[in-house]
């Protein structure tokens, strides 16, 4: 197989398993396919000669961010699992237009072409890796993060913990 | 431009486009507060990729693979944010159905 | 020293004013006699100050005020000099005539206020040399005429807002002539505005001016609050203000307008203005008076009639005219002030001034009678009385601009006598009422200023060269007052005088042959209150239609009434479109707004698919 | 001394969290408000050599930041608006001081985010700081944990995963065009291939993210909750100057520092703004909530903004600059006054209030300020920013022969008018008036100086900022010309 048709292979699982996160009855499964989906993406992400976020997105999106989902579930869906697994039928309904329409836009956009009228960046190709980016290149971003998880961790001190002595 | 970068982006272009229609589509219908979270995570998946590949295409894979990861740690910290506000609504309305959070309206 | 005491015929009045509102719920005499004695002070100050400013510079005090422009300014000259005696000695004998008159009526102490303000505003309207300051009096007279008609008998407040309304609408003219009077001179000192031209703006600030004077004065239009007035403010109120006072201030300053302040000239528009206004002022105002039933209503719109004579004098441009106008002004303030005692002194006698009731009072009360006769004699215009000399002077004036203008002034001769022949023949002479069999004569205090006062009518008959030649000649510029002398026994045209003694020859007849025809004084003029075409102009005036307060008042309700309608269609187009609209809209708005998350997300994006695809087109 | 800006509220979060520093959480507040005002005064006071001139750390750390003339009057709001919401924080949650410190701990990470995000040269740095402002923003209005506070957050939260999606897609266009995120080389990029598709689409996503953040109408869906139901001093913080930071700040960086002049966004920012003025205005005219009406208010006001930003002359750039400062001090200002209303009667509702302007005289004076500037009734501030806007778009109306701008000229004029109609009517309701029977005041909440401090202040700044602003606009304080942006 080419490159290419990997490639195309891949994009293709890629929106399948996005579909069925989102088509599958029980929210669980849906948390897991936003994992696989996440695998694959991390995949996609090796291939495309980025492996340090590969790495980031296997461990956190793939790992950490469903577990969360999945814990939430277990605190609160477990109710709805029944009410939903009723409804599986009715749901299908609902998400068959979703698969006519991403067949739809799937052909418009694969017969369409990007319009190549627009000059590559110029200048030379930096050659730091991605670790001397991230680490001395961006100190600004990495204040910024300081503060996303400050605020991340607050809203884990506020809600969560409340929330669970509630 | 050259075309190999065109079409190398272009193919990931159309994948990212698909899952992010995927995405609003749920975020628009679902009845599950966790699912709509759930479809705001494919969202990200798809800039995701998007991000990636426009670095691959460009040779930036450095800047693409620094921003992404930023992202992934603002995604945690909105998740972890988002999943609290939900099991606090659970614990007013004891659902996480969609339809307790429209009192606001008007 | 002298320029201070200028200050004093306003200070000493204020004053008095001040001590009668202190002295409080004192008694009536103590009451009075305070106020005797402020007029009595305000008549000595102006008497003293009388040989001083004799002169055509006069005395002046200033004293700088808010700025250059506006300095309190006052000046007492030849003119103003004698009408301020006038005035002063007036206001003397209408208190003591009113000592006794208001005894037993309420609100004494809000007379005698309102009277001594009265007073100091007149005299600091006579003294102002500055058009500012004069305009503080005169709106200061505003008022207190205002509360002296409120005091009267209950009820009276709607006269006296109807009084302030017509004389503040003309006090408004007023202010606009002063505005302009301003602009053109570039001063508002009086005595440096000399002789503007009345072309253009000027005309119209002295037209505005005139308004204010002449309504101040009581002409018509602004007339018509004065009959009301007379029934009901207190009598004295009538003898101070609408019969002298009021008549010295207006025509005053309608002196001070038209011969110094605008230079006017004969051929000038406003000349014939005011001599029209005069002319139909005599006669209008005399054909109401002759039909009155009321003995003060009958009085008041002589008080008006009259000053259509010093208007027409003054609006003449003739020294003859403006002369008689002045003197006319002093006759008048003199037989009417001394009229309205009469009426006062039958009215406080009897308890009633309604001519069907009255009669036969003379042998009751002779003096009265007597002081009538002399008054009555004088406004008629009877040979050798004051009002034969000023009215021929006038008709010598009118005669030279216009037969029209003489024909109106004799034919207001004919039916002022024959109104006062009734009035006469009703009230004192013919059969008494059985209820007033134990009516007698007025005391003393009511007594003296009457009689005084028709006794100067008398002296000013055949003393007229007194009054004319050696006050008001004096006192004018040698082209408003003539070369000749004007006074003297003899009339100067035998012709006029002959016609004149004739008019009022005419009225005797006309009343005995009404007399014999209707048996009684009272009905002795019907036959011209009933003939055809006046009878429905009686009726008409009766109604009110010739009133401009109430035409007014039916017009803004007219207007009103429009307004209100396009009011109702603005309202109805705003109410039943726009707020409609804007509630329709935000109703649809607030419906739009589900408050689902989901409907939210569209709009998002299908206002980003919008932006984005305009974009795509547009950039 | 730029890079404080960002590392002392780094440093105070810190020092709020650590285990033994209890004597500091309990002045939390305090400290916070005392930081925020340290921020005003100094980028009013301090010569601006002083304040953009980097630290050794700043230099060790290799933090690029930048000041403009912008960049300082947004640092002056931020100070302001900071102060006032920690000013309210002390007396709201006075029975747990441990909350109120990680209260105030969420207000100082969002005081981070926005200074950050004013000082950054780097477009992904941008997005990265209203990221971080964002999601304070999500806990600070869900911190009270009520249904209506959860139901404002979640939503602002999905809404803003909307606006990022927009964003982070044209960040990465960008990053295809140019290879790099700095404000230069992404504005070179765009130079030079003008019109291509790429470029279209990434400035539209762009534009439309901070569309959504500045909620502007039909962005605007997440507005009502998270200014309504949200916490007195975060709804302060966010009508005050959180939207404007994220959404209108950054878009006028954008304008002047990264997009090449475009008439074609310039018309979509004068219809979105002219949209924005009319439906938050009639929305707002049906309101019986104080918060809620103010909260529509907000939309008609940035409305106000985007109209003149839109129309694109110096003169009206400076008066949208201008009127972002006005409503962040006049909308703060109603919004502290509707936290001491809410203090004293536990409501916000007004057919339940009435009054109130004996029991709280300084409320009530200040409301009227406040109202009366945001109406734009002369002497105030507000007057003149919406009149240079007005004047703007009258002159370029003449100058270009396009009959739009008068209209929007006139919806300016005429909107301006309904805004003194709602707000009377909310002074009205609130201050004037009869007391209703059953509204009885809290006797305990007594005036305090944490509220009538900030009401002060804002009302001195808003009347100052109106005499005063002949002057500011002789002097050219406001008035900064584009190309020093």
């Amino acid at each position: 197989m080419t490159e290419n048709s990997i490639n195309i292979v891949l994009v293709a699982a890629l929106v399948l398993a996005a579909l069925w996160t989102v088509m599958t009855a029980r929210t669980l499964r849906s948390a897991i396919g936003l994992a696989i989906t996440s695998a694959i993406l991390a995949i996609i992400m090796f291939r495309l000669a980025s492996p340090l976020a590969a790495v980031f997105e296997l461990s956190v999106c793939a790992g950490l961010i469903p577990v969360i989902f999945i814990s939430t579930i277990g605190l609160t869906a477990r109710v709805e699992e029944e009410s939903m697994a009723a409804k599986q039928r009715e749901k299908l309904r609902k998400y068959a237009a979703l698969l006519v329409l991403v067949l739809v836009v799937a052909g418009v956009l694969v017969t369409m072409h990007l319009p190549n009228d627009f000059a590559a960046p110029q200048g030379p190709v930096p050659t730091e890796s991605p670790q001397v980016v991230m680490w001395d290149l961006r100190h600004v971003d990495l204040i910024g993060q300081i503060g996303v998880l400050a605020a991340g961790a607050f809203g884990v001190v506020i809600l969560v913990k409340v929330s669970k002595r509630a | 431009m050259p075309k190999e970068a065109i079409e190398l982006f272009s193919l990931f272009g159309v994948g990212a486009l698909l899952v992010m229609l995927v995405g609003f589509y749920s975020l628009l219908t679902t009845r599950s507060l966790i699912r709509v979270m759930i479809s705001v995570e494919l969202l990200s998946k798809s800039v995701m990729l998007l991000l990636i590949a426009a670095g691959r295409a460009v040779n930036r894979t450095a800047l693409a693979q620094a921003m992404a990861i930023t992202l992934i740690n603002i995604e945690v910290a909105v998740v972890v944010v988002a999943v609290g506000i939900i099991l606090c609504i659970y614990r007013h309305h004891k659902t996480v159905d969609t339809a307790v959070v429209q009192e606001i309206k008007g | 020293m002298n320029e201070m005491m200028l200050l004093l015929p306003i200070l000493i009045p204020v004053a008095g004013a001040l001590l009668v509102l202190l002295a409080g719920r004192s008694s009536h005499s103590a009451r009075f006699g305070l106020t005797v004695l402020a007029a009595a002070a305000t008549l000595a100050v102006a008497v003293l100050l009388f040989p001083q400013a004799n002169n055509a510079t006069g005395i002046t005090f200033s004293h700088a005020w808010a700025s250059p422009m506006f300095s309190f300014e006052l000046r007492l000259y030849s003119l103003s000099a004698w009408i301020l005696v006038a005035a002063a000695a007036f206001a003397l004998l209408v208190t003591l005539y009113s000592w006794h008159y208001m005894a037993g009526r309420p609100h004494g102490m809000l007379f005698c206020l309102y009277l001594l303000l009265t007073l100091a505003m007149v005299c600091g309207a006579m003294l102002a040399n500055h058009l500012v300051v004069l305009l503080f009096f005169w709106e200061g007279l505003l008022l207190t005429m205002l509360g002296m008609i409120a005091i009267g008998r209950p009820g009276a407040w709607k006269t006296a807002f109807k009084a302030f309304v017509i004389v503040g609408i003309s006090d408004l003219c007023m202010t606009g002539g002063i505005v302009i009077t301003g602009l053109l001179a570039h001063t508002l000192r009086i005595s440096d505005i000399d002789h503007l031209a009345t072309t253009g703006l000027g005309g119209l600030g002295m037209a505005l001016l005139i308004i204010g004077a002449t309504a101040k004065a009581g002409s018509m239009p602004f007339h018509s609050w004065i009959p009301d007035a007379a029934t009901d403010a207190p009598l004295p109120f009538m003898a101070l203000l609408p019969a002298s006072i009021e008549k010295l201030v207006g025509i005053y300053f309608l002196a001070r307008i038209s011969l110094d302040m605008y230079q006017m000239s004969r051929e000038s528009w406003l000349s014939m203005m005011m001599m029209v206004v005069g002319a139909v002022t005599i006669i209008l105002a005399v054909a109401m008076a002759l039909v009155q039933k009321n003995y003060k209503r009958l009085l008041s719109y002589h008080a008006i009639s009259q000053v259509g004579y010093m208007i027409l004098g003054v609006g003449t441009g003739l020294p003859a005219g403006i002369v008689g106008g002045l003197f006319h002004m002093v006759n008048n303030a003199l037989y009417k002030s001394c009229l309205f005692m009469t009426g006062g002194a039958v009215e406080k006698q009897t308890g009633t001034s309604d001519l069907n009731e009255l009669g036969g009072l003379g042998s009751k009360m002779p003096l009265t009678f007597l002081c009538f006769i002399v008054a009555a004699a004088s406004i008629s215009g009877f040979p050798l009385t004051n009002g034969f000399y000023s009215k021929e002077l006038l008709y010598a004036g009118a005669l030279d601009r216009g037969l029209i203008f003489y024909l109106a002034a004799v034919v207001g001769t004919f039916l002022t006598s024959a109104s006062f022949l009734k009035l006469g023949h009703a009230a004192f002479l013919g059969k008494r009422n059985s209820r007033h069999d134990a009516v007698r004569e007025v005391p003393f205090s009511m007594l003296l200023p009457m009689v005084l006062i028709a006794a100067v009518c008398l002296l000013f008959g055949p003393g007229n060269a007194l009054a004319v030649d050696h006050l008001i000649r004096p006192s004018l510029s040698a082209a408003a007052a003539g070369e000749h002398h004007l006074g003297g026994l003899l009339p100067h045209n035998w012709l006029l005088a002959e016609l004149a003694a004739g008019a009022v020859l005419l009225a005797i007849l006309n009343h005995l042959a009404g007399w014999r025809r209707y048996g009684s004084g009272l009905h002795a003029v019907d036959h011209i209150h009933h003939a055809p075409v006046l009878s429905f102009m009686y009726d008409s005036a009766a109604k009110g239609w010739f009133d401009p307060y109430i035409i007014g008042r039916h017009i803004v309700r007219v207007v009103a009434w429009i307004g209100w309608g396009m009011d109702r269609v603005v309202d109805w187009f705003s109410d039943g479109f726009w707020v409609r609209t804007a509630q329709f809209g935000g109703w649809a708005l607030a419906t739009a707004h589900r408050g689902r998350y989901a409907l939210y997300v569209l709009w998002c994006l299908a206002g980003a698919a919008a932006v984005i695809g305009f974009l795509i087109r547009a950039m | 001394m730029l890079d404080w800006l960002i590392l002392v509220p780094l440093a105070a979060i810190i020092l709020l969290n650590l285990p033994w520093s209890d004597f500091i959480r309990r002045r939390a507040a305090v400290l916070a408000a005392l930081l925020a005002a340290a921020q005003a005064a100094m980028v009013v006071a301090a010569p601006s050599e002083w304040v953009s001139r980097a630290s050794i750390l700043a230099q060790t750390l290799h933090l690029h930041l930048a000041m403009t003339g912008l960049s300082r009057v947004m640092l002056l709001c931020i100070g302001l608006a900071m102060m006032a919401a920690a000013c309210v924080t002390q007396v709201m949650f006075s029975d747990d001081f441990r909350r109120r410190a990680n209260f105030v701990s969420l207000l100082l990470v969002s005081l981070l985010g926005m200074n950050g995000a004013v000082l950054v040269t780097d477009l992904f740095s941008l997005y990265v700081f209203i990221e971080v402002t964002s999601i304070s923003s999500f806990v600070l209005i869900a911190f009270t944990l009520e249904k209506k506070s959860l139901e404002g957050a979640i939503k602002y939260l999905i809404l803003s995963a909307v606006a990022t999606v927009l964003m982070l897609g044209s960040l990465a266009l960008l990053l295809l065009m140019a290879g790099t995120m700095d404000f230069a080389g992404i504005k070179e990029a765009l130079a030079s291939s003008n019109g291509a598709l790429v470029a279209k689409l990434a400035i539209g996503g762009f534009v439309c993210g901070l569309l959504i953040k500045g909620g502007l109408v039909p962005f605007h869906g997440w507005v009502l909750g998270a200014y309504s139901a949200s916490p007195a001093p975060a709804s302060v913080l966010l009508a005050g100057i959180v939207t404007k930071v994220c959404g209108i700040y950054a878009m006028i960086r954008l304008a002047t520092s990264v997009f090449p002049p475009n008439a074609a966004v310039n018309q979509v920012l004068m219809l979105l703004g002219a949209v924005s003025i009319v439906v938050g205005a009639v929305l707002a005219l049906r309101q019986t909530d104080m918060k809620r009406l103010l909260a529509y208010s907000s939309i008609s006001q940035v409305g106000y903004i985007v109209l003149g930003l839109g129309c694109g002359t110096p003169l009206a750039w400076a008066g949208a600059i201008f009127h972002l400062f006005n409503h962040t001090v006049f909308k703060s200002l109603l919004f502290v006054n509707s936290a001491a209303v809410e203090r004293r009667t536990g409501t916000t509702d007004m057919s339940r209030l009435g009054q109130l302007g004996s029991a709280m005289p300084l409320t009530n004076l200040t409301s009227v300020l406040a109202a009366l500037s945001t109406a734009g009734i002369p002497p105030l501030a507000g007057f003149w920013s919406k009149l240079l806007i007005i004047l703007a778009l009258w002159q370029a109306g003449v100058k270009q022969g396009q009959a739009m701008y008068f209209v929007y000229a006139a919806v300016a004029v005429l909107f301006s008018v309904v805004t003194l109609g709602y707000l009377l009517s909310l002074q009205r309701k609130v201050f004037f008036g009869k007391t209703p029977e059953n509204l009885e005041l809290l006797g305990a909440a007594k005036p305090s100086g944490w509220i009538s401090t900030p009401e002060l202040i804002l009302a001195a700044v808003t009347l100052a900022a109106g005499l005063l602003a002949p002057l500011l606009l002789l002097t050219g304080s406001f008035l900064v010309p584009t190309g020093s942006f």
